[in-house]
């Protein structure tokens, strides 16, 4: 009983959070961090509750499915609430000092918290549901907050990112919505395990699938369907592209893996893994490629962003496929989703990071922020430990993912993928080098053209990259948390 | 208790540090200035020790270097005996020569570590000390080279030390393969290991290549004619009555019994040296290089003698014959550098006196009668046979040639005040030194040969030894005669090409380039930012197609 | 106690590492006391365990970090090498860079990497695992990085840039090979072998390779040393910490790891490895001297000598016999000795007389005449000039050659004290023999602080000690005398 | 028995046409508020072929559950609309512009 | 027979008038055909016996979202002819059109090889709408058995709100919701908007009230009103309201706010969204009611769109 509610405050309470900032705006940053701190309890309560007696599954309203909506928590949505509540809450200190203007209400001041709040109650939404067409309301739940996000600084150049990331989004629910009716028809259920328990390879299974997986892979940006991504999360305010970078396209992917790793696993055939993990290897090269020749800070971690996703997709022919049975399936599932989680919390600290500097040098050029370090230490330090885990150094999380992930593929004789995460590595140091080099560079001229930045507000990046960090260094409750729930029941350990 | 594992009598080890710690001491504030002092002190433990010493009751030390061991044999003691001496006697000399000389210190401080180098040399039984020895006389000796430091000695002391660097590497090989092949530091065992080893071809052939560069084996001997000239007298006569022995100790360390092919080498790289020398110092002026080219010419005999010692299989009489003739030639050949510094400081009226004791001492080294020489000749002539027995024999008047020449060359260059004399600290080195080179042997033949000295003062032997000298004095004049202005060679006939032939290979290596991390800055221009962004933001467009295509790869592909 | 030993140790680094960084740059007091208190602590701890593991101990950390995954810290003797040349000479680096830097600025920056550094090195040197050895690896790279970049210049920059582009890929090498052979044979400990069985033998070759790839880069083999001439750049201090404490140690040690420990000398024997390795190895050896012979900057010239002295190490393992290894081991502390005096000298010249260029060296010895004299220590034990260390290495390096039949090697050595001695005596030349500069005739530099020249003559004598006395049983060469034939030998 | 004249299953088919039609509408123009328009178009085609095959059996009358959805399907569709067309005013009126920046290839 | 045909007339109608729509030369004609496209699908779910729905797709399909093409379409007269855009290329316009087609052509497919008799979840709605509290199956399942989306759905809208908001001018913050009109005293907008409304408003009423037995809902009542009120506010009878307005906002989250505490209070009696049989009844209509009327005010603002700074009418 207390886990169902856990399970219900983790999308009540930032629902509740979200009327509350509209009418009551001068208390929104305030609101804002009691509900991601409630959420991070419940999803804390959750874990541990998970750990000790397994998935917790509630029925909405007492209507079992097919009729009603289920939700549930298993390690890995637990996982994910954990992860996305403690960026949220980071986040959310973090905005303090950008969206609590004194005296009267602004655009943007009234306009980012209720949009945070319902974003985290979308993702959570979608973390625990269990019934494909609950979670497109929650897409578009998601897809209106993040979209309205991105145009919070009013730019001409934002609103057109907007525009677009609106209209790939839109067209990937669409698909999505299609696929879900086209099950309903063939089930008469909208449910997962109903689904799960009865698929027989039809037509409108497969069709279904793939137009779910179409659209999912459009909102997750993946290659070739990334061209929104870059303009979108660097046109956004630095804490709201950190929220959108790191977690929004995570959504979409979570309920690719539970697609096919938990609903229709018989119908992930090699053609369709080796298809998911071509695209993912593309959008490493291409993405990272990208990212090198990058003028200014925010699209360099954009495209990263872009490049980092394209790892989730290996995830796809090294654990699915006929590789789902295999011994190797749960490391490389585990670090795919590993991987998801640290990538969030490093992903999220560069944003931050990148808004700092913005603050500072006005400018995210990254000509302008030769020097930088000078002024942030602290900063620049947040962003250089994340650059670590997204190169997948130890002891970092992206380490311990991509070791799992690189054990996988030689378990598996999957040299292509091998390359590619360790190709995807070797390119992250390009081009997060170079920023780097340039932060740490003594300044041009010796003047001091950058503004201080408060301590305190300087802090909420690192504990984002100390988090990336810790992630790998206790990786070992993660670990087996994620395997909680697993539907595959292939062996555990490395 | 750390276990210094020390046995065997202490005094040679002794012997060793002695010069040492003089050495260190010279580096001392208050001794700086009079370093000189301790030159002459530093070779007594060592001469004491070849006097009175135990002979093969070795010294071990384990945890020195890679295990001393030192030992004493006969032939030892007496090179041991004629090196300190003269150690001793350059190191009086040198009080009297070089009172006002700069950086004595440093003079003094390298004099004693070269000693030290050269008295292990002798003494080290175990390779690893051996080669540290050599190195010691080897490369210490380079400060005593260069000493006045002008370009010339700087020159020398260029080509001195490559030389010694390259003889050290080639050492140092010689020296692994014969470890190896022993499985023991042991210079016995390696000897003995190295007859029969597969790689013993190489090591006998590199051990040669670098004790033969100390030992100035032609064609390794052009560090000889630059380094004795530029150095000051009284290291010159250790240089080459001294340190040049140590390439021949090593040579009867370490040589093994064998008929292979280098003992016939070494027969005749020695007699070219011998003949060579005699023609290459012929061309000089300077008396040093003369001596230097002398001091070649008579290593080559004792080279030869080796050769055919191992050819013959008789190598204790060759080796004894040999250490006696090194004994003499080292003696002999300090007195005649001394004499160089001796005219420098003599008026007119001192130089008949010197002249006359160097013309004996030219003489003896010539293998004139009744000197000392002469029976140090006679010892090594009983192993030669047919064509090799003349060839020695006729070295006489090679010697006597070269000899006249130096003799004729110093005769005008006394110093210019015509009353004056060297102090006594110089002249009575230099006269010890005469005395012993002419008198030593007359004492030692019967213990390093087979001869008798009342064989000696036969006159089958006495003619044996007058000939050939007076076939070199006669030659002498009528090349006087015939080639009044004499012919010029280079000091050091071959180093100008060495040096030259080094500058160019170094040359061709700078131009190699250097690998490095490839630079991404031609990246930009592959992926044009601009463009592709624009091309993916459009591919919204392509989105259905892509779509319709993954489905039907499904439809195709999927697990029906 | 003893199980927590290994943790101890590490953790003498790690602590003053983390509580530096946290220090404000004026606190040089605590800052100093931290870190030279530390690398007491350290040498303590060492000499204590070396006393225990000459008896035959051997101390194990385990933690668990994921399933699986383990950080096992061990200490046996070829550990133990490693940590007391590092902790030696942390301490000195330490007393040496206080006096180098200063009150120059980003100081607690530099002593936090720095000993952080250390610790990563303590790390590698202790790795019971392989997984744990990587990770630690990579820690050093990490902690490197903001060493050679220290001056925050674009040459520094330059350097930091390609060190990092010779590591990463080289990361990636290792990663590959650890993980490739783990998936066929499990987590690997060193002090358990595995049975490669399970590999066939062009895989195995193929792994291997991948092995000296990864660490070849910081062993500086060629053609992967071009970073280690450019982060010349680098304040001494950390060039000392490149050359001798830490870096090209750590993969000269990681690649004797491999062939002992995951490997096994027969099978690399047997997979025909060990030939072309020491092949390599002698490339290095030449073409470091070579290219050594050619620089004009002394710390760039000191570079290319380590390219070439390190792979002395390599040498030592990949010839696969006993003798040649106790030789490459005793060669790692040696080296380290031996050019840690001489980058402690070259940082006293370009720091007190603006030294820098080879010709600049003309009559410093009468001027500096301390730290001349331990340059031409330094120097002529690389040279191998007995009795200072270097001749040790070369003999037993050389016998060991010759021992399992690549009597080859011993012209390499030979070739390699030629090119040595080539490019050494020139600069002891200009010391000594040539006259000085008017400026340092008018204004002869300091040697002061005594931080600067205490630490160089200490190291100095040290390499003169371990060569005198090589025949002790705690010298070097004893110690690896030991290692081998306690632990590798049948 | 199926047959080609069941009513549900015309209806199916011809929202599986609006939907071919509201995706090629969608991708094939680049003026913002056709897109949005088409989009309505593949909307209300899911809608169609969802409401029919709620009603393949017209003895027992429509499921009430896809129509449920359906009605939230058009609300959640309506506000997505409401946002983009507010935006395209936003970008029109910024830009001067009725499509975006790379699709016009008369703005380069 | 004369069914079926009707049918068969009617799609190919509904396809001619998406087509028109779709590919329609203009603009403006494209958006008059989709709102005639909208009422013609509205008749198709008549013939679907779907009736909630197609109150559904005609006021919310065809009615707002065809005020909200308008109005942008009113926007763009500034806008040069040559940057309205226009076609992609030829070739993949060819290629977009056969992945279209495929697309259609596999929906098609798949719906034919349909088991013909599915049930979909009729016997679980009837089995359980005597538990609801309502009549009205669509509502059930709306408010009750699914309430949860129907929570969610109703936050979308806000959530666009906001987002629209979002849209303003900074400096227009606090300003008047969108761009005040200026009405042509005693014209036909003016006289309309003093008629309509009180018809719309019993109409809408009576939406919301009946909802729980017969067709008819929040939604589709809440799309009248919000239909009245923007006519009202067009005409000029009363102002826009402040986007600052607490009332305002108050009452824009007053239905979902209900909706959700009735959720949260559910837990009480067993779960979330629980609604004990006795008091469903109860509060559905409660929740109905609030929800339209915050409803109605929402969806009248998104069409307003967000403030603009404007001078105030004369």
């Amino acid at each position: 009983m207390p886990s169902s509610l856990a399970l219900t405050a983790i999308i009540g309470a930032p629902l509740l959070g979200f009327f509350m900032t509209i009418v009551w705006s001068r208390a929104a940053a305030v609101v804002a961090s009691l509900t991601s701190m409630v959420v991070l309890v419940a999803a804390v309560f959750l874990a541990v509750s998970v750990s000790a007696h397994g998935a917790v599954l509630t029925s909405l309203g007492g209507w079992d499915a097919p009729l009603g909506i289920e939700l549930a928590a298993d390690g890995l949505s637990v996982m994910f609430m954990i992860v996305s509540g403690a960026i949220v809450l980071v986040v959310g200190a973090y905005a303090q000092h950008e969206f609590v203007h004194p005296g009267t209400e602004t655009r943007s001041g009234f306009a980012f918290w209720p949009l945070m709040l319902v974003l985290l109650a979308a993702l959570n939404g979608i973390f625990v549901s269990r019934d494909f067409f609950n979670l497109y309301v929650c897409f578009e739940l998601l897809t209106l907050s993040a979209v309205a996000m991105v145009t919070l600084n009013g730019k001409t150049e934002s609103i057109t990112a907007a525009l677009r990331y609106l209209l790939f989004a839109l067209l990937g629910s669409i698909l999505y919505l299609l696929g879900a009716v086209l099950l309903y028809a063939q089930f008469g259920s909208l449910d997962m395990g109903v689904i799960g328990q009865s698929v027989s390879s039809s037509g409108a299974e497969i069709l279904a699938a793939g137009l779910m997986t179409a659209g999912l892979a459009l909102k997750t940006a993946l290659f070739p369907f990334h061209g929104w991504l870059p303009p979108a999360h660097s046109g956004a305010p630095p804490p709201a592209s950190a929220m959108l970078s790191s977690l929004v396209p995570k959504a979409s992917y979570f309920i690719t893996i539970r697609l096919w790793f938990d609903v229709m696993p018989e119908l992930a055939g090699n053609p369709l893994t080796l298809a998911l993990g071509g695209l993912g290897g593309a959008a490493i090269l291409y993405g990272s490629l990208q990212a090198i020749v990058q003028t200014r800070l925010k699209m360099v971690v954009a495209y990263s962003t872009v490049a980092q996703l394209g790892y989730l997709f290996i995830v796809f022919p090294l654990a699915g496929g006929d590789s789902a049975a295999q011994p190797w399936s749960a490391g490389a599932w585990t670090g795919g989703m590993l991987h998801a989680l640290s990538h969030a919390l490093a992903k999220s600290a560069m944003f931050l990071c990148a808004g700092l500097f913005i603050i500072s040098a006005r400018t995210d050029d990254l000509e302008a922020l030769r020097g930088i370090a000078q002024t942030m230490p602290m900063t620049a330090f947040a962003f250089t430990l994340a650059a670590i885990s997204l190169l997948g150094l130890p002891p970092s999380g992206g380490f311990i993912a991509k070791y799992l992930m690189l054990t996988s593929a030689f378990a598996s004789g999957g040299w292509i993928w091998a390359f590619l995460i360790l190709a995807g590595g070797l390119l992250a140091a390009l081009y997060l080098y170079r920023p780097v080099r340039i932060m740490l560079s003594l300044p041009k001229q010796p003047g001091q053209p950058f503004k201080p930045i408060s301590r305190w507000w300087q802090v909420a990046p690192l504990v984002l990259a100390l988090g990336a960090v810790f992630l790998g260094i206790g990786s070992n409750e993660p670990y087996a948390l994620l395997q909680i729930g697993r539907p595959v029941a292939a062996e555990t350990g490395l | 208790m750390i276990d210094l594992q020390v046995s065997g009598p202490l005094f040679p080890l002794f012997v060793l540090i002695w010069p040492l710690v003089l050495g260190l001491a010279a580096s001392l504030p208050s001794v700086r200035s009079n370093a000189i002092v301790l030159l002459p002190l530093a070779p007594l433990p060592a001469l004491v020790l070849a006097v009175v010493g135990p002979l093969n009751i070795p010294t071990e030390a384990g945890i020195l270097l890679l295990g001393v061991t030192l030992n004493l044999d006969i032939n030892g003691t007496l090179f041991l005996g004629a090196i300190s001496g003269l150690w001793c006697l350059g190191g009086i000399f040198a009080l009297g020569y070089m009172r006002m000389t700069p950086n004595p210190a440093v003079f003094a401080g390298f004099w004693c570590l070269t000693l030290s180098g050269n008295l292990g040399v002798v003494l080290s039984q175990d390779a690893g000390s051996f080669y540290v020895s050599f190195a010691a006389v080897s490369l210490a000796a380079y400060f005593l080279v260069v000493h006045e430091r002008t370009e010339r000695a700087l020159y020398a002391g260029r080509i001195y030390i490559f030389l010694a660097v390259v003889g050290e590497a080639l050492l140092l090989i010689g020296l692994l393969i014969g470890v190896d092949a022993a499985n023991s530091m042991s210079i016995a065992k390696i000897r003995v290991a190295l007859a029969d080893a597969p790689q013993a071809g190489w090591a006998v052939f590199c051990l040669i290549g670098g004790l033969g560069i100390k030992a100035g084996l032609v064609p390794l001997h052009v560090w000889l004619p630059l380094a004795h000239p530029a150095a000051p007298t009284p290291a010159s006569a250790v240089l080459s009555g001294a340190i040049v022995k140590a390439g021949i100790i090593g040579f009867i360390q370490f040589l093994p019994d064998g008929t292979a092919l280098w003992p016939s080498m070494l027969l005749v790289l020695g007699l070219a040296g011998t003949y060579g020398a005699v023609f290459l110092g012929l061309g000089q002026t300077n008396p040093k290089a003369i001596l230097a080219y002398s001091t070649i010419s008579q290593m080559g005999l004792v080279i030869a003698v080796i050769g055919v010692g191992h050819l013959t299989g008789n190598t204790v009489a060759a080796y004894g014959a040999a250490a006696l003739y090194c004994a003499h030639h080292g003696l002999a050949k300090g007195a005649l550098f001394m004499s160089v510094g001796m005219v420098g400081k003599s008026g007119r009226t001192f130089m008949p006196f010197v002249l006359f004791v160097t013309g004996l001492m030219a003489a003896s080294i010539a293998g004139a009668p009744f000197a000392g020489g002469a029976l140090a000749k006679s010892a090594i002539k009983t192993l030669f046979e047919d064509w090799a027995l003349l060839l020695v024999t006729l070295s006489g008047a090679g010697t006597t040639l070269l000899l006249a020449r130096f003799l004729m060359t110093i005769a005008s260059n006394h110093g210019p005040e015509p009353d004056k004399r060297p102090s006594a600290l110089m002249s009575v080195p230099w006269f010890v030194a005469v005395v012993a080179a002419l008198l030593v042997p007359w004492v030692l033949v019967d213990r390093y040969s087979d001869l008798s000295v009342p064989y000696l003062l036969s006159t089958g032997a006495l003619w044996d030894a007058s000939w050939p000298v007076a076939l070199g004095l006669v030659c002498f004049f009528v090349g006087l005669r015939l080639l009044p202005g004499g012919f010029r060679v280079a000091e050091g006939d071959i180093a100008g090409p060495l040096v030259k032939s080094v500058a160019a290979v170094k040359r061709m290596l700078a131009a190699v380039p250097e690998p490095t991390v490839p630079t991404i800055k031609g990246l930009d221009h592959i992926v044009s930012a601009s463009r592709t962004q624009a091309a993916e933001r459009r591919l919204l467009q392509l989105a259905p197609i892509c779509v319709a295509a993954l489905i039907l790869a499904m439809l195709m592909f999927a697990n029906i | 106690m003893t199980a927590a030993l290994p943790f101890l140790v590490l953790m003498t680094s790690l602590v003053p590492a983390l509580a530096t960084f946290w220090l404000p740059e004026n606190q040089a007091a605590t800052r100093n006391g931290l870190n030279l208190g530390g690398a007491i602590l350290k040498l303590v701890l060492v000499a204590y365990m070396l006393y225990a593991v000459g008896q035959g101990a051997v101390f194990e950390t385990r933690l668990e970090l994921a399933p699986g995954l383990f950080l096992l810290l061990r200490i046996d003797a070829l550990a133990l090498l490693f940590v007391t040349l590092s902790a030696f000479l942390w301490l000195l680096t330490t007393i040496y860079a206080i006096a180098y830097f200063g009150n120059g600025p980003n100081l607690s920056r530099f002593f936090g990497f720095f000993s952080l550094c250390v610790a990563a090195t303590t790390g590698i040197a202790f790795s019971g695992t392989l997984i744990t050895f990587f990770l630690f690896y990579e820690l050093l790279t990490l902690s490197t990085w903001p060493l050679v970049v220290h001056k925050q210049n674009e040459k520094s920059f330059a350097a930091g840039g390609s060190y990092l582009g010779f590591a990463l890929p080289a990361s990636a090498a290792l990663l590959v090979a650890i993980i490739w052979l783990e998936s066929v044979t499990g987590p690997i400990e060193f002090a358990a072998p595995r049975e490669l069985s399970g590999l066939d033998a062009f895989d195995l070759r193929l792994i291997l390779a991948l092995f000296v790839l990864g660490l070849g880069v910081k062993a500086a083999i060629v053609p992967l040393h071009g970073w280690l001439p450019a982060a010349m750049a680098a304040p001494a201090p950390v060039s000392a910490l490149l050359h001798a404490v830490a870096v090209v140690k750590a993969g000269a040690f990681g690649i004797v790891r491999i062939i002992y420990d995951v490997f096994g000398i027969d099978l690399v024997s047997q997979l025909g490895m060990a030939q072309p390795l020491a092949i390599l190895a002698s490339i290095t050896i030449l073409y470091g001297s070579l290219r050594a012979l050619q620089q004009d900057d002394i710390k760039r010239r000191l570079a290319f000598s380590t390219v070439s002295q390190v792979s002395y190490i390599v040498l030592g393992a990949a010839l696969a016999g006993p003798i040649a290894a106790i030789g490459g081991l005793a060669h790692l502390v040696h080296q380290g000795l031996m050019k840690i005096t001489l980058f402690f000298c070259a940082g006293i010249f370009a720091e007190r007389a603006g030294i820098e260029k080879i010709h600049h060296l003309d009559g410093v010895g009468a001027r500096m005449p301390w730290t001349a004299f331990c340059f031409s220590l330094g120097a002529m034990g690389m040279i191998g000039i007995p009795p200072m260390a270097g001749f040790v290495s070369k003999l037993y390096l050389g016998v060991g050659a010759l021992e399992t039949g690549a009597g080859w090697v011993v012209f390499v050595l030979a070739g390699s004290s030629l090119l040595n001695a080539a490019y050494f005596l020139p600069l002891l030349y200009r010391m000594w023999f040539l006259p000085a500069r008017e400026d340092l005739e008018t204004q002869p530099p300091s040697e002061r602080p005594l931080g600067l020249i205490v630490p160089a003559v200490v190291t100095a004598t040290a390499a003169l000690g371990v060569g005198l006395l090589a025949g002790a049983p705690i010298s070097p060469l004893g110690w690896a005398t030991l290692i081998i034939e306690r632990d590798y030998l049948p | 028995m199926m047959t080609w004249a069941s009513g549900w299953l015309i209806y199916g088919l011809t929202g599986a046409t609006l939907i071919g039609l509201g995706l090629f509408g969608f991708a094939s123009h680049t003026n913002l508020l056709r897109r949005i328009l088409a989009f309505n178009v593949v909307g209300s085609g899911i809608f169609l072929v969802f409401g029919a095959t709620g009603f393949r059996v017209p003895e027992l009358g429509a499921d009430a559950v896809p129509q449920a959805l359906i009605i939230t399907g058009i609300v959640v569709a309506l506000s997505a609309t409401a946002l983009a067309v507010s935006l395209i005013t936003r970008h029109a009126s910024l830009s001067g512009s009725a499509t975006l920046p790379d699709d016009d290839r008369e703005d380069r | 027979m004369i069914d079926s045909l009707f049918d068969l007339v009617l799609c190919a109608l509904i396809i001619f008038v998406a087509f028109a729509a779709v590919s329609g030369r203009d603009l403006f004609t494209a958006i008059v055909f989709f709102i005639v496209y909208g009422l013609m699908v509205a008749i198709a779910w008549l013939r679907l016996e779907a009736i909630d729905v197609a109150l559904a797709e005609a006021a919310i399909g065809a009615g707002l979202t065809g005020v909200l093409l308008l109005g942008a379409y009113g926007r763009f007269k500034n806008i040069d002819a040559a940057r309205m855009g226009s076609w992609v290329p030829l070739p993949v316009l060819i290629v977009i059109a056969l992945a279209a087609t495929g697309l259609s052509a596999a929906v098609g497919v798949v719906l034919i090889a349909l088991d013909p008799n599915g049930l979909g979840l009729i016997p679980a709605v009837n089995a359980n709408i005597a538990q609801s509290g309502v009549f009205n199956p669509v509502t059930a399942v709306l408010l009750n058995f699914r309430a949860y989306d129907t929570l969610l759905e109703s936050i979308v809208l806000v959530v666009a709100l906001v987002g629209v908001w979002t849209l303003a001018d900074n400096s227009a913050w606090g300003q008047r919701v969108g761009k005040t009109q200026s009405v042509r005293a005693n014209g036909v907008l003016q006289s309309f908007g003093r008629t309509l409304p009180p018809i719309g408003l019993m109409i809408g009423i009576y939406f919301v009230w009946a909802g729980s037995s017969q067709p008819g809902g929040a939604f589709q009542g809440g799309t009248i009103l919000a239909a009245v009120g923007l006519l009202s506010a067009m005409a000029g009878l009363f102002p826009p309201p402040r986007v600052n307005d607490a009332r305002l906002r108050l009452s824009v989250i007053a239905g979902p706010i209900l909706f959700l505490a009735v959720a949260i209070a559910g837990t009480a009696w067993g779960g979330m969204f629980v609604l004990p049989a006795d008091l469903a009844y109860g509060l559905i209509l409660a929740i109905e009611i609030v929800l339209a009327l915050s409803i109605a005010i929402t969806l009248m603002l998104l069409v307003l769109g967000p403030p603009e700074m404007t001078e105030t009418p004369q």
